[in-house]
């Protein structure tokens, strides 16, 4: 997978056509292996970007920030990104006709170990699902399978579980990294900033961490797209993905609902409803 | 002062790491999801004292901890009564393993802000109380640069005992302190003094390591020519993929900024400490909604100034000691190497 | 034939401390105003027992309950979590339930995932009439929750006990 | 600093005997914000409420919690004491320690005195968060719809068009009047239909407060309660109203023939055609799916033989908007279609007529003048059977519940085939004889005495034909024994059924109905004549069935509804609505999607202060929001809170025990 040469050709198209302002790719660190987001203003700019399979980060962030606002922007997308990019357009964050998509079909990203992400193993729709040009031959929509962690962690008993995710919740030191690399939380005053939960929940406590992490992971219920940009994000390497996965795998089972963003329009799981909805848990 | 140096070999350093373990409360870089942080420890096998360096986490929260309890209050119909809190569970007398050189000159560092106009008691207390057990490396890292900046890594004094690679599987532990020479008194015991070519070995080895470094710069040219780039255009520009995450405020072992919240539960309360960042756009919103630094770029600009200016002017060193845990953490590699070196250009 | 030998799925958190003799659970109870809450206001007015365990918030519809609230009621004083509601099709506000219904099923099991046991986050449908129906929920739910236990696991700090 | 007051009430012996309340007084001056804490015997006594007002000014409390029986019996009651003491009545809490406490542990009064503490301890803290509320006014557009033009809709108009109130009276079909005009003569009175309507029917159409829109269907409704708009489409009669005169000429002269829904397509009418001859208006529309000229162009007799010209073939459907305030439906009745009923050989016996088959017969302006005939040879029946309980209250085949009516009407019948063949003999198959209502019970002894008509306790098996003959068989369960008659004519009392389109209807209105289609009440009891949405009102047999009585009566209590809601210019709402905080609100627009009123509208707002850029947050409309709070707990960014019930006040709530 490397489109580096074409999307240096469309950047630089659209540079010179002056269709866009900024343009999001990734470029080299220039030190090491890894890629990093780039935020290219002119057009003798556009020899920096590349595209490979080690373009991990989700672009679609980009567009959360004062340095997009109000600009026509040009950015690639793989299939998770386009997806967080469908429901931030759906969620009236950002307007379509400010954009142009450059919709890659994603042959997977590697994680750290130069191997292909699991997100990308378990990943339900490569291509980008909105765009105006494609790059790359897409592979079409493939079946929604169980996370394997989340398989693993549904066998071990209850008490298995707790004593992993106590840890997991102790170790995070509540910097917020994960909800500010995720594309869909854009909102300018995050819940957990607010009074409502700082009376109660303040300090960087175990307690709070456990308090905001939930309440983060349901408000990406139905939402999440699996980027795992919260993943690259956080310093503690905690296994984000679990909680995401988790409430995605119940969404999925019992509400026969499209996975979050593949469609425009679809709000996620927890703004619609069906009258066939479960109801056996309810007394 | 008359500092000893003491030799022996990997199997001798594991022995008195052992003995160590077993006779202090001791904490040292132990692995959790992919990265190491320093716990207390109760055998060698446990942890890893010689941990890699981008995935090992500062000592700070040891001495400046993610969330500490500061008081206590409870309201009545009469009144709010203060109490102090339980005690402080870092205060009592311990010895951290595997500390690096970068690492330990952080609370150097940060020694001269706890101990400025406030004098922060919990935080004096728990460096008293402490014994660093520094190990120097032997290769620089992607992202290290502590070779330059305003301090001497090979005589450092920032830790009690330097632990140092020589020839032939030798090892070197040398004391830098006098609660360090102490220390090594007390424990090294069935440990040879060093021999002449101790000092030889060490300085090879040193520069060895100094000559493995990618980044190198002049701290004094920086710290020149960043006091007049208080308006510098490249402050939009370094700052333009930041994702605003915090998360290099959080692992950088000489951030010291934090929060005061007070958790309520009925009628009684505790009043918190916690870290914050500068990174935040809500650092500095006030009450009235009016925020200074709204954007990025300013909130990066207080960040790179306050490490390399700032301090500098107030405080006589740099808030910034090159350890590269920022660019190791940050999910898009934003160097502050790069970052100050651009703005300086 | 698949030889996978699953590992025995045991439903007990870790105990984290005994529980004194005479603990008694406190349970949180999210009311809507319409069906529920006029459904334990019945059981009330006919006299029908039930355990003391039980606190009860009003809300004017299950679709108010903020999965936060069932966070938030755990991490206090909370042992258990019981919301409840109008029955489908009988929402006062025409759908409100039906929205609920979906988040209380992905809570529950998210939270059944990091290791509280399921039974500590219950829900029910008791209509306006159904006074009886509340008296044997609450029953049940209190019975639950002083089988499993005080709730011990990410709790805000008991200041007065520390 | 906040200055709690807490009222904790006796109830007699009910709280006291199983609560200490002593005890819990004294528990409650420990809160830190209670500055005044008190027990009285009946704390809704005028006396209790004085203790209230009193402590208010004595005491500076800035909010209250009384400790007493359940919100929803006394909220009221201390709100207008917090008000008449001059503080803002929301700021009240209420503690219900009776239903939820004294009531449910009677046998553990340490448990339940606890727990009553504790409740009082969570209503404390849920006040620390309350703020003054004030009672929303939305502006009134004084003028009222009424779907449906029969007896139910015609009262609700004049009524409410008497108190000089404008009415716009929807009717679907060309003239009003709807099932009651169908009928000969009503129980138990026996006094003729017609002759009590149409005097009614004639008010409306000539009352200066209201504008009849026959031929007319609602489209939509928009808005909310006192803020209706409606959509009205006026089906296209291809007759100019204004100028016809109702000659008839037209319809005499119509050569097509179209089975006569009004007399149940027992005789024919023209394709252009009023219904019946006191129809009000009493003009004729053409049926466009019979008449030829509309289908083929050809024809036009009509056109030809209208003196004033009145016909315009070229007339389309019409659409019109009104501004409303009000609403109420009356759509009526369908009977119920006997189909299920196979072994009653219905749709294969011509001589199985339903009751208002039989009812148009005898009508002395039906289509048989008056005497009852059997459809298959037109011969006066002699023996005549009626079968009551035809769908209703058969679960197997029909529906549960009980018509109401046919008892009556049944007895009627008998009666009235007594009176126009009086040799002729009734035998009717009941299975009770409900006849609960002022003469009723009287009436049905009359129509058995009278009549002589042979009442058998059953319900029919099987019906078949032996010759010209039905033969009935059914069981009579006083003698235990199967029993069959042999009839000319049966006649079925099949179910009261909703009309039929009804819940499109009420769809449209965005308001509930029940699995039969009978629109719901807002309370079966308490709230009978209103839905469950402000301002939408139900009248007669759409909400269930029921009598011309007491569909007159439930008309007349819409019309008194829809004149108080239009008492004053603007008028009063709850002000337990949601609010949004536009600095936090990101306008994604999910609250809009969940909102089941659509009380959420979007609106455009400065990016910051001073700034030209705009960006879009929600906005709710306070007029309709009926606060459930759905979109407080979606809004992710709390953005969204509900007045009365916050996120800080149920959280202050939960954290307080």
């Amino acid at each position: 997978m490397n489109y580096t040469k074409q999307i240096q050709d469309i950047a630089g198209r659209l540079f010179s056509e002056e269709k866009i302002d900024v343009f999001i790719g990734y470029r080299n660190t220039g030190f090491d292996e890894n890629q990093v987001p780039v935020l290219i203003n002119q057009y003798k700019d556009v020899d920096q970007l590349l595209f490979t399979d080690k373009s991990v980060f989700n672009l679609a962030n980009y567009l959360k920030y004062e340095h997009t606002r109000n600009k026509r922007v040009g950015l690639v997308v793989k299939g998770c990104d386009s997806r967080a990019l469908n429901l931030m357009l759906t969620e009236n964050q950002v307007k379509r006709e400010k954009l142009f998509i450059v919709g890659i079909a994603c042959e997977g990203v590697v994680d750290e170990t130069g191997g292909k992400a699991q997100n990308c193993v378990e990943c339900v729709m490569p291509d980008a699902v909105v765009f105006d040009e494609m790059l790359g031959t897409p592979s079409g929509k493939r079946d929604y399978q169980e996370n394997s962690d989340i398989r693993a962690l549904d066998g071990k008993s209850l008490t298995g579980r707790q004593e992993y995710f106590e840890e997991v919740f102790e170790n995070c030191i509540r910097c917020n990294a994960c909800r500010h690399s995720c594309p869909l939380c854009y909102c300018s005053n995050c819940c957990i900033d607010q009074e409502t939960a700082t009376l109660y929940h303040g300090a960087n406590t175990t307690s709070s961490a456990f308090h905001a992490l939930m309440t983060w992971s349901l408000h990406l219920a139905g939402r999440c797209v699996d980027c795992r940009n919260c993943e690259k994000a956080c310093p503690s390497h905690l296994p984000l993905h679990l909680l995401h996965k988790q409430n995605e795998k119940v969404i999925y089972e019992n509400f026969q609902e499209h996975l979050a963003g593949m469609i425009q329009d679809d709000r996620g799981a927890f703004y619609k409803y069906s009258l066939s909805d479960p109801d056996d848990f309810i007394m | 002062m008359n500092l000893t140096t003491y030799s022996t070999d990997p199997a001798g350093l594991q022995a008195f790491y052992e003995a160590i373990i077993s006779a202090h409360d001791t904490y040292a870089p132990v692995e959790k999801f992919g990265k190491f942080d320093f716990t207390r420890v109760d055998s060698l096998s446990t942890c890893n004292t010689d941990s890699p360096i981008p995935k090992t986490m500062s000592v700070k929260p040891l001495f400046f901890p993610k969330s500490a309890k500061v008081m206590k209050y409870k309201a009545t119909s009469e009144g709010t009564e203060l109490t102090d809190t339980e005690e402080d569970p870092l205060a009592g007398k311990r010895v951290v393993l595997g500390v690096r050189h970068c690492d330990a000159r952080s609370l150097q560092v940060l020694d001269a802000v706890y101990k400025w106009d406030y004098v922060d008691t919990d935080y004096g207390k728990r460096r008293e109380n402490t014994i660093l057990i520094s190990t120097r490396c032997n290769e620089a890292s992607t992202h290290c640069f502590c070779t330059s900046l305003d301090y001497d890594v090979e005589q450092l004094d920032a830790f009690d005992v330097a632990v140092i690679n020589g020839l032939d599987e030798k090892v070197y532990l040398q004391a830098r302190t006098e609660k360090g020479e102490t220390f090594l008194k007390e424990n090294a015991t069935g440990l040879a003094v060093a021999n002449g070519s101790a000092q030889e070995e060490m300085k090879k080895q040193f520069e060895k390591f100094a000559s493995s470094f990618r980044l190198k710069m002049d701290y004094t040219e920086i710290n020149e020519k960043m006091q007049g780039q208080f308006d510098s255009p490249e402050f939009e520009d370094v700052s333009s993929n930041c994702v605003s995450c915090n998360t290099c405020a959080f692992v950088c072992p000489t951030c010291h900024c934090f929060k005061i919240s007070d958790e309520k539960l009925r009628d009684e309360g505790v009043r918190y400490k916690s870290y914050d960042s500068c990174n935040n756009v809500y650092f500095t919103l006030m009450a009235g909604g009016h925020n200074p630094r709204p954007v990025k770029y300013r909130r990066w600009r207080q960040r790179a100034m306050h490490k390399f200016v700032y301090y500098k002017e107030r405080f006589g060193v740099n808030l910034c000691i090159g350890c590269g845990k920022c660019t190791t953490s940050c999910p898009v590699n934003i160097s502050i190497f790069e970052v100050v070196n651009k703005v300086a250009k | 034939m698949e030889a996978e030998v699953k590992e025995k799925i045991v439903s007990i958190e870790k105990p984290h401390v005994e529980a004194p003799p005479d603990w008694q659970p406190v349970i949180m109870g999210i009311l809507c105003n319409w069906c529920s809450y006029a459904g334990s206001d019945l059981t009330g007015t006919s006299r029908l027992q039930y355990p003391p365990n039980i606190r009860i918030i009003r809300v004017p519809c299950s679709s108010r309950v903020d999965p936060w609230f069932i966070i938030k009621s755990l991490q206090t004083s909370a042992d258990g979590v019981l919301i409840s509601g109008c029955h489908p099709g009988d929402c006062h506000y025409i759908s409100g339930n039906y929205y609920a219904r979906r988040r209380f099923l992905v809570t529950k099991r998210l939270l059944n995932f990091v290791g509280f046991h399921e039974d500590r986050i219950q829900f029910s449908w008791v209509s306006a009439a159904e006074g009886p129906k509340f008296a044997k929920v609450v029953t049940k739910v209190t019975e639950d929750i002083k089988k499993l236990g005080p709730l011990h696991l990410y709790k805000k700090e008991n200041i007065s006990q520390t | 600093m906040a200055r709690v007051g807490v009222f904790v009430c006796f109830c007699g012996a009910n709280i006291a005997d199983f609560v200490d309340v002593p005890a819990v007084v004294e528990e409650a001056k420990k809160i830190k914000e209670v500055k005044y804490a008190i027990d009285y015997k009946y704390m809704c006594s005028d006396p209790g409420q004085g203790m209230i007002r009193d402590a208010i000014v004595a005491h500076r409390l800035t909010s209250i919690v009384v400790a007493a029986c359940s919100p929803r019996m006394h909220e009221k009651t201390f709100r207008k004491a917090l008000s008449d003491a001059g503080m803002n009545p929301y700021l009240l809490e209420v503690a219900n320690i009776r239903e939820h406490s004294s009531w449910v542990h009677q046998k553990d009064k340490k448990a339940a005195t606890e727990k009553s503490s504790d409740l009082i301890r969570m209503a404390v803290a849920k006040s620390m968060a309350n703020e003054q509320l004030h009672e929303i006014s939305v502006p009134v557009t004084k003028r009222a719809l009424v779907i449906g033009g029969g007896i139910a809709g015609i009262q609700a108009a004049l009524d409410i068009a008497d108190a000089r109130i404008p009415v716009v009276l929807v009717e679907k079909s060309p003239s009003i009047g709807g099932k009651m005009a169908q009928l000969d003569e009503t129980f138990p009175t026996l006094d003729c239909s017609q002759c009590i309507l149409t005097p009614k029917m004639v008010d409306v159409a000539s009352h200066p407060y209201i504008e009849l829109l026959p031929y007319s269907e609602v489209l939509e409704l928009d808005g909310y309660v006192g803020n209706y708009k409606v959509k009205i489409k006026r089906k296209a009669s291809y007759v100019n109203f204004d100028t016809c005169t109702g000659c008839g000429a037209c319809w005499q002269k119509c050569p097509v023939k179209v089975p006569n829904e009004f007399n149940m397509g027992i005789d024919k009418r023209k394709a252009i055609y009023s219904p019946f001859p006191q129809a009000v208006p009493n003009k004729p529309v053409i049926d466009a799916e019979h008449c030829t000229m509309l289908i083929k162009g050809k024809c036009g007799i009509c056109a030809k033989v209208c003196e004033k010209g009145s016909i315009d073939y070229t007339m389309q459907d019409e659409i019109i908007e009104r501004e409303i305030g009000a609403v109420v439906v009356a759509t009526g009745y369908d009977l119920w279609d006997p189909k299920p009923y196979e072994e009653y050989g219905v749709g294969r016996y011509k001589d199985i007529i339903t009751s208002l088959e039989f009812e148009r017969m005898v009508s002395a302006s039906g289509p048989t003048g008056g005497v009852p005939v059997r459809p298959s040879d037109g011969k006066i029946p002699k023996s005549v059977v009626f079968i009551k309980c035809v769908g209703s209250r058969d679960e197997a085949k029909g529906i549960e519940y009980c018509s109401k009516i046919c008892c009556m009407y049944t007895a009627k019948h008998a009666m009235l085939l007594h009176h126009k063949v009086h040799d002729s003999h009734a035998y009717i198959f009941y299975m009770d004889i409900r006849a609960a209502g002022k003469g009723y019970e009287e009436f049905v002894k009359r129509a058995q005495v009278e009549t002589a008509a042979t009442y058998l306790r059953g319900r029919v098996s099987k019906i078949y034909k032996k010759g010209d003959k039905l033969m009935v068989r059914g069981e009579d369960a006083q003698i235990g024994q199967v029993v069959e008659v042999e009839a000319d004519l049966v006649v079925l009392a099949t179910a009261v059924y909703p009309y039929k389109d009804n819940s499109d209807l009420a769809r449209l209105l965005g308001i509930s109905y029940d699995k039969y289609g009978f629109l719901s009440e807002a309370h079966p009891k308490l709230r009978p004549v209103e839905t469950a949405k402000a301002g939408i009102f139900l009248a007669g047999c759409t909400q269930a069935p029921k009598d011309i009585p007491e569909t007159v009566a439930q008309a007349s209590a819409t019309a008194a509804k829809v004149c108080g809601l239009f008492a004053g210019d603007t008028m009063l709402k709850d002000p337990m609505v949601s609010t949004v905080n536009t600095d936090y609100c990101t306008g994604c627009q999910n609250c809009v999607t969940v909102c089941p009123y659509q009380a959420i509208i979007t609106e455009e707002i400065p990016l910051g202060h001073g700034s030209k850029e705009i960006r879009t947050v929600a906005k709710i409309n306070e007029g309709v929001c009926q606060g459930c709070g759905s979109c407080v707990a979606i809004c992710r960014s709390m953005a969204i809170d509900l007045a009365g019930f916050t996120d800080m006040q149920i959280i202050n709530e939960i954290v307080s025990i």
